[in-house]
């Protein structure tokens, strides 16, 4: 019984834990050698994949891997605290070791549908997190894509998730325009008051653009009407589902959309693709 | 009597009292009867059925159907009344909101007992006084009646509706009965065989829940073995101790409050006698703390919320005979 | 993630010399979640709390384990230090290595190791505490009195007298009870009348008190320091504002040949009355049954109206209705009293037969120089003087069956000892037998007293039973007994038979009782909270307990109580407002059936049920019927928490996670 | 054909049971069948199937994944996994046997569960053909034929002997581990049985049914038929179908604490359960109606659309016979099938 | 189950104790310098009724040996009713496990008043003795969660 089954999992060890908002926390986990050297990463991945994280005996969940896969040293995952998990990791400390196993679904086509293509980035809230690791891959093989546009909405200012790294990294990027809005007017908010679907139809992005959402799935509906609108098709529009994976190897028997499994055909998808199956989600 | 009850449902649903009926459908053979709810006097003429084989307790569908618009025609066995009475009194059932025929039972037949006789390929049962021909595609066979009755009706405890808004045919009485026989059987067998004998039943179980979700007391909102916080939420016996634990807390949660209706050993797919636990309960509270039968009324506090001063001490446990 | 504080006392030398105390601390200090364990002489002296205090402060502890002595010697102590240093004073849980290891243990290596485990208790459990905050809930300044007999009126007028406002209700016409009718107390034979009426014209001047006489409580609600009461004042057809009590009407009434309840029916007064001379308030009632007016049902029709031709003040009001008031209090005390049992049952003692057969009670008023025969003792029915008067003890008290009272009715033996004494006193050719079972004479004085009866005044004490009573032709009652010392049957020809009737506290307890949610015994006497420490308290807070309703007194001994119930009263209405008990049930209600299970096993009546509107997951709604806690009125007892089948109850301090959280790290 | 008589049958149960675990149906004091370690003195249940079908071995209710030791803030993976030993499950139906077809696309398509394939290998599957087929039986709707069963061997029965016939290298080992307790045999009667059997089947109540109205293209008609809330109204939300259905594989994952570590097991769920899609962030089938459906369609539609047509049941009759309320899997084909 | 060093078995007997009476009580025994075996642990809850069935199983699935439950005298519960729930509870418990074949001795309900430091003693002296005798749990135990 040498061969290793996915079911058994690596260990990785947190390393930086970063409050990134009241109730989104951005973990940093290395991989740890038998030796107990820490550093590297555990496994490799393609933007939007997920990892199945767990702390034995408190359970196990599944997460989308924020960090790009041209980081080399660490990965990344932006989580929200809404379950007993979610509660646990938010409350753990650096050095907190955490069992880690993936990488697992598909992942954004960045290598082939996406390449050379203008990109517009739509995330909303903590559905920044999948969409970050598309980001930065992008920015980091920058010559493979055209244009690249993100419009990232929240709540509040306080719940922009990953705010340092937008201000301070993508806004000062070439060819990189951001657009950010915030559901209420807010003291110390110059910038843009509005939900996201209208903020969107508002700057009317050109419709040579390959669109990339993730967010709450009202967001996600009233948005993808708003793109309709402007003339996109539904075969320019990439989502991910990730929330509704379980076991993640297509086996347990929740994830399932009709006949597509998310956690194995999915979580990215591309709208034209979720139309030809039943409306269960 | 199905004529009976068929004539009636479609009255009431035509004079308006109600606007729906909760009954028995049937099926692909002989036995294989749902409960179904009927909306129109087509549907039940088409499907409703009331023989033999319609042994499901349909009170418990009452606690979601009642709270919807309009009344509901309920046709319920003796033994079901009950159910509805102990709903009634827990308030997990709008009353007013079911109309209740009460109907007749002599005894409903067990396909599962016809098969153990080694029986198959049953295309139709006929009952004929004390004989039952079974007509199977390898042919006729006969049996007796009384060997095909489901165990529940076998110690059929009433005869008496204990809620109704009218009767079809006559009311009986409460009857005595040899209920509790196995469940003195056991107490008479030594600690060590009890443990054999409940090992080798609770082992079987697959834990399918069937005995739980057709329980009309087990109404929870949230049972306390799906909720992760309670300290018993499992999905499977990965030990022994859980199979036993599942079946304690079970029987426990529905002490005093279980009217003995024996749904949980009819749809048990193990065939395991879960209604003796819930029997040694009610033996134990008729003897400790006075006859009391859950369902009789809707107003009498259960044994478990009630007490006397003189009630025995948790010893006489100790004190009884065999160990 | 949790940071737990372990501190390990050594208590001198108390823990530390069979508790290897610094082993303990490093055990602990390996457990999940903790940050620092210590050890230390005494940990609940001053420097001790320090070190507690500075850890909190310096390490950010979120909960606090000290391995000591029982949680009931210093619990308290430890949670105010850690209150003071900014945790909530619930964060800390006490490990008993004292009472429960170090002292009950002599090998140092096993009693280590079982305070470890302890310790390892403590910490599963404080990691699952949750911070509590004791909530505050106002108290009303004003008291609820029900009854106005003695207990009543002394609970009233010692609330009042300390300043709060005290209302009384009673459902006579009069306040006062059954001491305004009796003739002479025990042991000192002083008149009671003497003795009640100005504690009744003290009450009914007092401007704090407000008596509603002839009134009912009808419906209570709320909880301590917050009921609201809902008083139905019967019409009585009389204004009593106008009513001067002058009785002119009660002269001119036609219609008397009413049974005056206050002598028992032992004579008549007529259909508008009042009860006796002294009678607080002094104000005329007229009774609808008899009055010829009342009685036909329209009382515009022009029949009698004598008695308001009569009234000069303009008084009598027909069109009486009754009124309710609805008055908030803060504490409410229960003096419903007791009366004698009917005696339908026990016809061996022709009590039903015979008039001349009584009852103690009517003797009193038989013997009261306001009574029917102006306090010469005659016999009922031929207002003959009696020679010979049997007296028999225990009439329905300690019985075995079920025709009386399984209780011994308490104040008969000294009652009956006084009555042969006054009758021996005044009638000296009068003979007089008491026949009992034993004489219970356990009160100052009261034996002696006994003593003097059979003593001095030649009173026949008889210990037997009186097997029939027997009414014969010559007007002679035969009363046939055994005498139980000499195995006689003896056969007493007697002129009156005097029962001494078990008492029972008034039929109006029950549904009372329900309406406060207080509970009773299976005698309808109310349940105080405690038999011994909280005698006078009801187990529902803020419902105290004054008289014989509570069970079987004499005066002394209720007017004791009345001022104690006074007491405990006073002490919650001189507060502004109550902390309550953070360690409280409390219902998830996404889990609640609405079974009602908790409510019946609640004592308290601190369990109440509500419809409420519940979310589904299609956007619609749905009405459940879930139960709420009141915190003020909890007192965390927990029954609820395992009548619940659903889990949906649970207990703040003692949640079931925490209890099994403790059972896993024993168990492990 | 090789054949034992049936006289011999527990000869040969010994010998396989002196060298691997050696699994037969049995009969329980109910009258049931079950599926019950071989041990001296046991006989082969004449039932048609056990209760519970032989999925367990592959499959079982429960099973431990890993251990965790877990110290502070350090975590101690420990593989528990071993080799398993050879076992032979004996007697299987045909319809039990196809399962393992359906079981292993799931279970051994990619990523492969080394757990499930630890006991596929070591297992050896040894069916047996009907011959007495009951009115639950509809195996013929999806193909397979109950007197050809498949398996690692298949085995015969003409009422005086038992015919082996293996299928594949590891049942050539089994035959040939008992081949001088078996020996060469004549079928004429054997052909007859089962030329008797098949007639049999073509009376059976269930033996028109059809999978003509399913399958990956129907999709969406099906998903969106309204007779979805008749069908379900009933249901319990019990497990019963699913833990007696050969073909059903949901799991679920936890985590149980024992004091001195944590287990990881795998345990049965079923999607017929409330709480089977109920995750930190809600339920994504919250009523019954939704959680029925994709029991059925899962069955009936998803399973043939993914895996070339065929489909998630093998028409055992278990459903029929075990489900409270007597709602299977045949009453909502007959219910979809009418357009 | 702990092991001493002559090997003789010594079960682990979890005490739930009210704590008005009986956790009163024992804190008497120690006052008094009653011995009574370390193998009992004490659990410490407001009323004997707080005690759900489910902790005891859970008692003995963690590895208990024996469940004692102490409360109020009847008629002396702090919260007036509460042993009264208690005693038909456990009696209906004790008496179904009794029934499922559990060795009755492992499980008992004492009423222990907060004076009755000897007798809280002597109970754990005689539960822990009766307990020893039937040797360890194996009829309830979780074999997961049994020792190595």
């Amino acid at each position: 019984m040498n061969a290793n089954d996915t079911l058994i999992p690596y260990i990785g060890v947190v390393t930086d834990i970063r409050e990134d908002t009241p109730d989104v926390k951005t973990f940093r986990v290395n991989a740890i050698a038998p030796d107990g050297t820490v550093g590297g990463k555990v496994f490799e991945h393609m933007p939007g994949q997920c990892a199945m994280l767990s702390v034995p005996g408190v359970g196990e969940g599944m997460f989308s891997i924020t960090s790009s896969p041209t980081n080399k040293e660490f990965m990344e995952f932006s989580i929200k605290k809404c379950g007993c998990l979610t509660t646990w990791l938010h409350a753990m400390e650096v050095g907190q070791q955490i069992t880690l196993r993936g990488p697992y679904g598909n992942h954004f086509p960045v290598e082939t549908d996406l390449k050379g293509k203008d990109l517009l980035f739509i995330a909303g809230g903590i559905g920044l997190a999948p969409l970050r690791s598309v980001i930065n891959y992008v920015r980091d093989n920058r010559a493979n894509y055209g244009d690249v546009q993100i419009i990232y909405g929240s709540r509040s200012k306080d719940d922009l998730v990953d705010y340092q790294e937008i201000i301070n990294e993508w806004c000062n990027d070439d060819g990189i325009t951001v657009n950010l809005t915030i559901d209420r007017e807010q003291e110390g908010w110059d910038g843009h008051v509005g939900f996201v679907p209208n903020y969107v139809k508002e700057l009317n992005p050109s419709l040579s653009k390959t669109v990339l959402i993730c967010g709450p799935p009202i967001m996600i509906k009233f948005t993808l009407a708003g793109l309709k609108e402007l003339g996109f098709t539904e075969t320019q529009v990439y989502t991910t589902m990730e929330l509704r994976m379980k076991c993640a190897v297509g086996k347990c028997g929740r994830c399932n959309i009709g006949d597509k499994y998310v956690c194995k055909d999915g979580p990215v998808f591309r709208f034209d693709q979720l139309d030809e199956l039943p409306d269960e989600y | 009597m199905q004529e009976a009850i068929i004539s009636r449902a479609k009255q009431l649903l035509a004079d308006g009292t109600v606007n729906r009926v909760i009954g028995w459908k049937r099926g692909e053979f002989a036995y294989d009867i749902t409960p179904a709810i009927f909306e129109s006097p087509e549907e039940i003429d088409a499907d409703f059925v009331y023989d033999d084989f319609t042994s499901a307790n349909v009170s418990k569908y009452l606690v979601k159907e009642s709270r919807k618009e309009g009344k509901i025609l309920a046709f319920l066995k003796t033994c079901d009344t009950y159910s509805l009475n102990q709903l009634t009194k827990e308030h997990r059932v709008d009353r007013d909101n079911i109309y209740v025929v009460g109907i007749p039972s002599d005894g409903k037949l067990d396909v599962e007992k016809i098969k153990a006789k080694g029986i198959t390929g049953i295309t139709g049962v006929e009952r004929n006084g004390d004989i039952l021909t079974v007509k199977t595609i390898y042919g006729d066979e006969t049996m007796s009646v009384a060997d095909a009755m489901s165990n529940k009706c076998l110690s059929c405890k009433s005869k008496k509706h204990v809620t109704y808004d009218e009767l079809i045919g006559e009311d009986g009485e409460v009857t005595d009965t040899n209920r509790f026989d196995m469940v003195e059987k056991l107490e008479n067998m030594t600690s060590q065989e009890r443990y054999d004998f409940w090992r080798n039943e609770l082992s079987k179980c697959i834990r399918c829940n069937a005995c739980r979700n057709v329980c009309p007391a087990c109404t929870c909102e949230n049972c306390v073995f799906n909720n992760p916080d309670s300290g018993v939420e499992n999905k499977a016996a990965a030990d022994s101790f859980e199979e036993n634990m599942f079946h304690i807390i079970r029987a426990f949660h529905v002490a005093g409050r279980c009217t003995d209706c024996g749904e949980c050993s009819r749809v048990c797919p193990q065939n395991i006698p879960l209604h003796l636990l819930n029997r040694k309960f009610i033996k134990d509270i008729n003897s400790l703390y006075g006859e009391y039968q859950a369902g009789a009324d809707t107003t009498s506090k259960a044994p478990l919320n009630n007490y006397t001063f003189d009630d025995c001490e948790a010893s006489i446990v100790h004190e009884r005979g065999v160990e | 993630m949790q940071k737990i504080g372990v501190f390990v006392c050594h208590c001198g030398t108390n823990i530390a010399a069979t508790v290897d105390v610094k082993a303990v601390a490093e055990a602990l200090s390996h457990e999940s979640g903790v940050v620092i364990s210590q050890d230390y002489q005494y940990m609940c002296s001053e420097a001790g709390q320090n070190l507690i205090k500075d850890a909190i402060r310096e390490n950010g502890l979120t909960g606090v384990v000290v391995c000591s002595c029982s949680p009931r010697m210093h619990e308290n102590t430890f949670r105010k230090a850690a209150a003071a240093a900014g945790l909530n004073p619930y964060l800390v849980e006490i490990a008993n290595i004292r009472e429960q290891c170090s002292w009950i243990h002599k090998d140092i290596a096993t009693a280590t190791e079982k305070a470890i485990i302890l310790g390892r208790a403590a910490i599963a459990k404080v990691q699952l505490n949750t911070p509590l905050t004791a909530g505050e809930s106002p108290v009303a300044k004003r008291a609820l009195v029900i009854g106005g007999g003695i207990a009543g009126i002394q609970t009233a007028l010692d609330i009042a007298e300390a300043g709060f406002e005290v209302d009384i209700v009673e459902k006579e016409a009069t306040i006062g009870g059954k001491m305004a009718q009796i003739d002479k107390t025990f042991p000192t034979l002083d008149c009671a009348a003497c003795i009640l009426t100005p504690k009744m014209v003290e009450a009914s001047q007092n401007e704090k008190i407000t008596i509603h006489s002839y009134s009912e409580v009808s419906a209570v609600k709320g909880f301590i320091g917050n009921f609201t009461a809902t008083i139905k004042k019967k019409r009585r057809f009389v204004d009593e504002t106008k009513c001067t009590g002058c009785g002119a009407c009660t002269e001119v009434c036609p219609m008397q040949k009413v049974p005056n309840a206050f002598n028992l029916g032992l004579n008549n007064r007529g259909a508008v009355y009042i009860p006796f001379a002294q009678a607080v308030p002094k104000v005329a009632t007229i009774d609808p049954n008899y009055c010829l007016k009342l009685r036909k049902g329209d009382v515009n029709e022009k029949v009698c109206g004598k008695c308001a031709e009569a009234c000069t003040a303009g008084a009598i009001n027909y069109h009486q209705q009754d009124e309710y008031i609805e008055q908030k209090y803060g504490a409410i005390v229960v003096a419903t009293g007791y009366n004698p049992i009917k005696l339908d049952k026990f016809d061996e003692f022709a009590y039903n037969q015979c008039a001349d057969v009584v009852t103690s009670l009517e003797l009193e008023r038989l013997m009261n120089a306001a009574g029917p025969n102006g306090g010469t003792l005659l016999r009922p029915s031929d207002k003959t003087h009696p020679h010979k008067i049997v007296f028999v003890q225990c009439v329905g008290s300690r019985c075995d069956d079920s025709k009386g009272k399984p209780y011994c009715s308490k104040i008969c033996c000294m009652y009956t000892a006084k009555h042969a004494m006054l009758i021996r006193e005044k009638y000296p050719d009068t003979e007089v037998y008491v026949f009992y079972i034993d004489v219970r004479t356990p009160g100052k004085n009261f034996d002696e007293f006994y003593r003097r009866a059979v003593e001095q005044y030649n009173v026949h004490y008889i210990k037997g039973m009186v097997g029939k009573v027997t009414p014969k032709s010559d007007g002679k009652i035969d009363v046939q007994a055994s005498d139980l010392l000499s195995n006689e049957q003896l056969h007493i020809d007697a002129d009156m038979v005097v029962l001494a009737t078990a008492i029972e506290p008034d039929k109006t307890a029950r549904p009372l009782a329900t309406m406060l949610t207080t509970q009773m015994d299976t005698n309808d006497f109310f349940t105080e909270a405690h038999a011994k420490l909280r005698p006078v308290e009801s187990a529902t807070a803020g419902i105290f307990l004054s008289g014989a309703c509570q069970g079987p007194k004499d005066i002394p001994e209720t007017v004791a109580q009345a001022s104690a119930a006074a007491s405990k009263a006073i002490g919650l209405l001189v507060k502004d407002s109550i902390t309550c008990n953070p360690c409280v049930a409390h219902s998830n209600e996404l889990m609640c059936n609405g079974c009602s299970a908790c409510e019946k096993v609640c004592p308290y009546g601190a369990i109440t049920y509500q419809d409420k509107e519940f979310r589904t997951p299609y956007r619609t709604t749905v009405m459940r019927r879930v139960a709420s806690v009141n915190p003020a009125v909890c007192q965390g007892c927990g029954a609820c928490t395992v009548a619940c089948p659903s889990g949906a109850m649970d207990l703040n301090g003692f949640s079931n996670s925490q209890i099994m959280a403790e059972v896993d790290a024993i168990c492990k | 054909m090789l054949k034992i008589s049936i006289e011999k049958l527990n000869g040969l149960f010994k010998a396989v049971a002196e060298k691997q675990t050696l699994y037969i149906p049995a009969d329980r004091a109910d009258g049931a069948s079950e599926y019950k370690k071989y041990e001296d003195g046991m006989t082969l249940s004449k039932n048609l199937n056990t209760l519970r079908s032989a999925k367990d071995f592959f499959f079982p209710q429960t099973e431990n994944l890993a251990d965790f030791k877990v110290e502070g803030k350090k975590i101690e993976v420990i593989d528990i996994r071993e080799e398993a030993e050879d076992f032979v499950v004996f007697g299987v139906r045909a319809c039990d046997a196809r399962s393992f077809t359906i079981l292993d696309k799931v279970f051994l398509s990619e990523p492969v569960d080394s757990y499930y394939k630890n006991r596929r290998e070591h297992g050896t599957i040894v069916t047996m053909a009907c011959a007495k087929p009951a009115e639950t039986c509809f195996c013929g709707t999806f193909g397979i034929d109950p007197t050809e069963p498949e398996g690692d061997v298949s085995c015969w029965s003409d009422g005086d002997s038992i015919f082996f016939r293996p299928n594949n290298e590891k049942g050539q080992k089994f035959v040939d581990s008992v081949s001088e307790l078996l020996e060469d045999g004549d079928t004429a009667k054997l052909d007859e049985t089962k030329a008797q059997t098949k007639e049999i089947m073509a009376k059976l109540p269930l033996a028109n049914l059809s999978t003509e109205a399913f399958g990956g293209d129907t999709l969406m008609e099906h998903f969106k038929s309204e007779k979805w809330a008749e069908l379900s109204e009933s249901c319990l939300g019990c497990g019963t179908c699913t833990f007696v259905c050969p073909t059903c594989q949901c799991y679920d994952i936890k985590d149980f604490n024992t004091g001195h570590g944590i287990k990881r097991f795998r345990c049965w769920d079923s999607c017929m359960y409330s709480d089977f899609t109920k995750m930190a962030h809600g339920n994504i089938r919250n009523s019954q109606l939704e959680r029925f459906r994709q029991r059925f369609m899962h069955k009936l539609v998803y399973f043939p659309s993914n895996n070339n047509g065929e489909f998630g049941c093998v028409g055992c009759g278990r459903c029929l016979s075990k489900c409270p309320i007597s709602m299977n899997i045949v009453k909502v084909m007959k219910a979809l099938e009418v357009k | 189950m702990q092991v001493n060093d002559n090997k003789e078995f010594q079960p682990l007997i979890v005490a739930f104790c009210c704590n008005w009476c009986s956790y009163a009580g024992a804190d008497l025994s120690g006052t008094n310098r009653l011995n009574y075996p370390t193998n009992v642990k004490i659990i410490r809850v407001p009323c004997s009724c707080r005690v759900n069935p489910i902790f005891i199983l859970r008692a003995f699935q963690r590895g208990a040996d024996g469940v004692i439950l102490c409360g109020c005298h009847p008629g002396d519960c702090h919260y007036t009713s509460g042993n009264y729930f208690t005693r038909r509870r456990m009696t209906l418990l004790f008496s179904m496990l009794d029934f499922l074949g559990i060795e009755r001795d492992r499980t008992r309900v004492e009423w222990v008043s907060a004076a009755e430091g000897a007798k809280f003693a002597a109970t754990m002296n005689e539960f822990t003795e009766a307990v020893k005798k039937l040797g360890p749990n194996r009829r309830l135990e979780d074999l997961r969660c049994r020792k190595q």
